[in-house]
């Protein structure tokens, strides 16, 4: 059973709908479209042989059901697993009579390789974000709202098809078509261990970074600051306390903070009121 | 006095949808929810303030780095709403104070929603989904389809409204006589958070070894560890700091100048994510 | 001015005798050595005050949960027969202050006791007379029960005495002008406390497993984990804190309660102890 | 060698002494009589075998004798093991004419079982105290002082006697009596893995939470203690502090608010002695 | 107005170099730097004061002990340098800030000295070395003798011209009005930094095991760690604190003492170092 | 080839300066000197034969290139390696006709032996020291500047050469004269398992308690204060903070203090100032 055209595009378009940042929005895109389950369906749907699709959907399920991406690391791409591995088990079925099971056992083995194949992928996409993004700042940087108006919904919406186009679409499309081969050929001209690759993954590694520069820009006003920030830091790679942990401790010292500015405050306050708020200091927060 | 300005309904739902939806779609491991946030305050700001310049000042504070778990995370959009709502209205809310909320919240609420609602909402309906699915039902993945969309649709719902409301009534608090001290402390939350976000969600490492002879070497990680845990974590954050605040860049600048800072510490070996197919 | 009150010779050695034998005696798991403790008060309040309402008061603020070592324990029993003292004289120490202190003292003295009085003393004593008794002498034995029995009888008249002289020292700052800002760093304490015990004597864990095939599931005990380590314990903590607070129920009741979510638990799958022979 | 009537419910009797939360009292009950190798002795003179008896104690109490039981978690009843194990251990040896040192073998092997079952006898004991507790609780409510001065001492001193006659005094008497083949009978009856016995253990599990949640209803008195709670669960539960550090950290912070409460009641008292409270502050506390 | 007091180029070059030599070379356990501080500011406090008390004085604030990685800790020695100028010139600077700023400082200078000093930068010099040193080739060990030394050298002299300006420009703030506060805040690192140090430096540990059979013994360590880790650390720190606080002994006697107490400790069992060859 | 008087006497002296706490000092002596690779020079040139001299250091210098020594804790005592491990193995070769490299394999089979022996020289060097400081105490407690002037120098730079002669110099002409068969020698005469050792080496653990007891009699001055010192000891026994870590989480809490501190001193100021101080006491740090 060979993969037509039309067939491929469909499968491209659903890969830009269901990949992590994608263009079917997080719930519908990737939480249910990027489900290899729901994908199965799918696939089955546009291969005309729906039964087989859920079957082997089913089956890949099973391998990445509690996958969570904290933060943004994407350790095996679902997406490409679901609409490049599960097409091409198929269609390998197709051509050679397996019953779908043993498609299942050729996705799961395909799984692999294409998974990791679509980390590139995300990491590609995420990267070329980065170039609308710079749109968008440029346009905020203008100052002029009717232009900021514009631009942002554009920048989120709608350019990000372009990375998909250049990072999902054509992939998946030209993959489906030429088949299985055409993984270890992608895998040839993309080593992992080749300069291209590994400076890639490593400015993903290096770029959270800069937002979290950001962050710091906003709260950290005077030098001591970074005690504070270097508080939580400690709690977190030493104490080994995750965010909800943190945080609660961050309430914690806030309040005690609290006391003391407000006495701070209340020091230049009129006596008069002191009394007043002594007494309601506590409900106040 | 003039009559309080409130957030419509329409721009409401306009923030609302832009969020759902628009959450992740522009991610960048730089910014990464940054782009869907602005695009969800947006039709907000564009209402609230009649004033151009005012818009572009308002909106210009959801500009700093935003990621949380989107879904759970859409409380705090409907809570900022409601903040900005107040801020049109005249009250002294200053950026710092809202970064210091959005900071502060970020965090913990990923790891709340990517625990249970990644982590255990979404593996429980698969796994009944899938016990549907046998023999390629197709029943299985429409129960999926089904339950979990309405779900985080009526979840998400709920957790604007609520957040819009706490915005609202926590603005009395917020800017009240006392609200001075309460305002360094929310941003002290926000500052310890993201110094934990600093330490859990980088993870730059040098795959650096000096070797002395066949099976002796230092491992630079190592060295690096024993000063402090996750030393390059906070090193990078320093100096994209730096970078920003006292050198004046831009972030797409630092952006620019981490791509060659990667590419060198490739080419010398300093970096090396050490990923195979 | 009245007389001043003092728990005479007699009622204070009641309130010791009390204890050192009915520490444990009505022991459970919900209130462990409280009843132990209303015992060992006892006497010491129904001396003190004239009025029985005052009496009924007074014994009431040790109706809350203790549970410490109760040998080392002696010393806090002792320390609030001094504050009672102090109180029935007009000082105006209240139930939060005594219970705070209580609270504090409770955790890290069990700490102590288990490790050092059960945890070393006994065995090293253990040691000797096993060495004694070879071949089945009687001496083994006879020389542990005397010089454990008086080694303790002595250590808890020591430590009650302690506590004692300790609490009535110790009126003057808890009542004095300065008191409140003491008072309330008691309670802190004792919080914070409470706070740890909760994570280290308590033990709730869900045994439930979400199988999705043969070798993979999903171990709900992990997700909770990943959430904040014993997080049931603090989930249960809070739930009867609010059934009891919030609800107005007696603690009798959410016991009944607990039954009923332990049976429902156990059959549902979510509790199983994991024991066997 | 038999076990009398006589002889069956005098050990009965030391058990009841002797179990964890026991009417000998902690010292002398549990700490004392509880021990294996007094126990050993004990029972040696109610058999009429005083050498035995203490070769067999002490070989037992080598195996029992760190145990410690934090918070009332009870893994292994020695007390159980000691009037049920070496009992049957000497009888077995009667029949066999074994020498002691096999006895102790028989005692030690027995006693994993036997301390197993007398956990369940330690929670059953526990739980049926709830009930005397009750009665207790029911005074301190009447708020009548005649009654609570004759229950509370009813309560903690007599009424736990009933707990024990059922789970400590009966089975001792019946297994000692009919031997070493009721123990698995017993087994049998009262399976760990069915519904009772789980739910007898989940529920000693759970309970201590009303405890600590009552310490609760008195020291928080506002949501925001629930922070300093918080600060307090996260150092045992996740930085591996023990009751001690815990409470030595605790202190710290009761210091620093210390110092704030303080400053918070001076400003409202009159400045005149602002300046003397100031100089002696430190020695206050 | 007397002229200000300046600590001559001489003298401070004199110090330098007295650190630079005089740092280990007469180092004992019990004090291990601190000869080779007093060495260091002999120089400085000579000329600085007119009177002999004064010199006295001034130099007995350094018995207290010290240890860092002595390369980076010049830069202490120089913000001493600076802090004692700045006294003599009658600036109100205590002995107990000067010696909370030295005890906050020596720990964490030498957590990084040790780490990227000699940890780091002298491996990586050696490797590079023992490259150009094949076959013999003295290359080599020149190489890393002149590069190191070299490196050390201007290294060390700038950490301690940049130690003596921060000094002096420190010492506004340390005497100024608000100084109080400050000073009491540098103590209270110190104290918690040396308590840290407590932890760290100190590895006293015991060897005793009570044996109850052939395979079956209390192993007291074990029972030491459970009431708190490092508790014999504590327990000789405050024991000799104690000794020459409330005994009035000198640290000689004391040292003594500890001789005595090691020599029964191994002899009862006690300690054991437990090395071989 | 033997070892001469002169060439001896050398070596010794190289030992001197490049131990530990050296005469040559630390940054000349102990990581010039004492550095395996530049002793290989340093003993290559005594004994006239340089090029053997640098191939044995250089694979001595491997087994401790990154050997660090935190708070004076020597595990291995790397000069003793490098001025009698390698003249031992130089000599060897001679006698033998071996090879540079398998002279290297000698040293490095004679190091395990010699270095531990050398920490019975560093613990016998810093114990020596202390009669030394004895006099500087004396001196400074006398209160005499023109003594202090001329004890202080001589504590400090010359008498430990006394240490050096006895726990150095001494010993190391002595083994290199009398070669490898001393060193097992030594080893019978100052066994490890023996009292002597045995204390040595538990005093040497005992005595940076007096060092730390020192200061916090400096900076503890209330009872209280020790709960300070207690929350730095139980980040780094407890939280595994290393002293980075305690050192920066203590400036956060000596932040709150400051803020506590100076509204006290506040306080008592005349309301005036209290506005300008307000303003300026984030800057005042
Ligand atoms: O961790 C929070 C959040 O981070 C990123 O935005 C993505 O990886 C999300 O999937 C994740 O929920
Ligand atoms: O842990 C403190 C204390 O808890 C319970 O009361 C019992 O288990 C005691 O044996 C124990 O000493
Ligand atoms: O750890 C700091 C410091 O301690 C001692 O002084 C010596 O062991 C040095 O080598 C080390 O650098």
């Amino acid at each position: 059973m060979g993969i037509s055209v039309i067939q491929a595009v469909l499968l491209g378009l659903f890969a830009c709908l269901a990949s992590l940042p994608g263009m079917g929005g997080t719930t519908v895109g990737n939480y249910t479209l990027g489900r290899p389950l729901v994908g199965g369906l799918v696939v089955g749907l546009i291969m005309g042989d729906i039964q087989t699709g859920i079957i082997v959907g089913a089956s890949i399920q099973l391998v990445y059901i509690a996958l969570v991406t904290p933060g943004g690391t994407v350790s095996a791409d679902v997406r490409a697993v679901t609409y490049i591995g599960i097409p091409l088990a198929i269609r390998a079925q197709g051509l050679d009579a397996w019953r779908a099971s043993r498609a299942a056992g050729l996705a799961a083995s395909l799984g692999a390789a294409v998974g990791t194949l679509g980390t590139v992928l995300f990491y590609g996409t995420a990267t070329m974000n980065l170039v609308w993004q710079g749109i968008g700042w440029k346009a905020m940087d203008g100052g002029k709202w009717s232009t900021i108006k514009k631009t942002i919904p554009m920048v989120d919406f709608v350019l990000p098809w372009i990375s998909h186009i250049a990072f999902s679409f054509i992939p998946c499309v030209v993959i489906c078509m030429a088949g299985e081969s055409m993984v270890s050929l992608m895998k040839d001209y993309l080593p992992m261990d080749g300069i291209a690759m590994k400076t890639l993954f490593t400015v993903g590694s290096l770029l959270p970074a800069v937002g979290v520069g950001i962050l710091c820009k906003q709260v950290i006003q005077k030098p001591l600051d970074w005690v504070t920030f270097g508080l939580g830091f400690t709690l977190a790679a030493v104490m080994g306390c995750n965010l909800i942990a943190s945080a609660l401790i961050a309430v914690f010292f806030a309040l005690i903070n609290y006391k003391i500015e407000q006495l701070k405050t209340n020091r230049l306050a009129p006596a008069a009121d002191a009394a007043a708020s002594f007494d309601d200091d506590e409900e106040d927060i | 006095m003039a009559e309080l300005k409130k957030v419509s309904k329409k721009a409401r739902n306009s923030a609302f949808r832009n969020w759902i939806y628009g959450n992740l779609t522009c991610f960048s491991q730089e910014h990464m929810q940054t782009f869907g946030y602005l695009a969800a305050m947006l039709p907000v700001v564009d209402e609230l303030y009649d004033n151009d310049d005012d818009k572009v000042k308002a909106l210009s504070t959801y500009r700093t780095f935003f990621n949380t778990e989107p879904q759970i995370g859409t409380m705090v959009v409907g809570l900022t709403v409601g903040l900005e709502e107040a801020r049109a209205n005249g009250e002294p809310l200053d950026d710092d104070t809202i970064n210091g909320i959005r900071a502060g919240l970020m965090g913990p609420l990923a790891g709340l929603g990517d625990s249970i609602i990644v982590g255990t909402f979404i593996p429980i309906l698969l796994g009944i989904a899938l016990g549907l699915s046998t023999g390629g039902n197709v029943l299985g993945p429409l129960f999926y389809v089904v339950v979990w969309n309405l779900a985080m649709y009526f979840g998400m719902k709920f957790a604007f409204k609520q957040g819009y409301e706490l915005g609202g009534s926590a603005v009395e608090a917020l800017v009240g006589p006392q609200s001075a001290a309460l305002r360094s402390s929310i941003v002290m939350v926000g500052t310890m958070v993201i110094g934990s976000v600093a330490a859990t969600w980088i993870n730059i490492t040098t795959a650096l070894e000096v070797p002395f002879s066949a099976d002796s070497s230092l491992v630079l990680q190592d060295t690096l560890d024993s000063i402090f845990p996750k030393l390059l974590n906070f090193f990078f954050v320093w100096f994209c700091w730096w970078l920003m605040t006292k050198r004046k860049m831009s972030p797409t600048l630092v952006m620019g100048l981490l791509v060659i800072v990667a590419l060198v510490g490739v080419l010398v070996g300093f970096f090396n994510p050490g990923l195979s197919y």
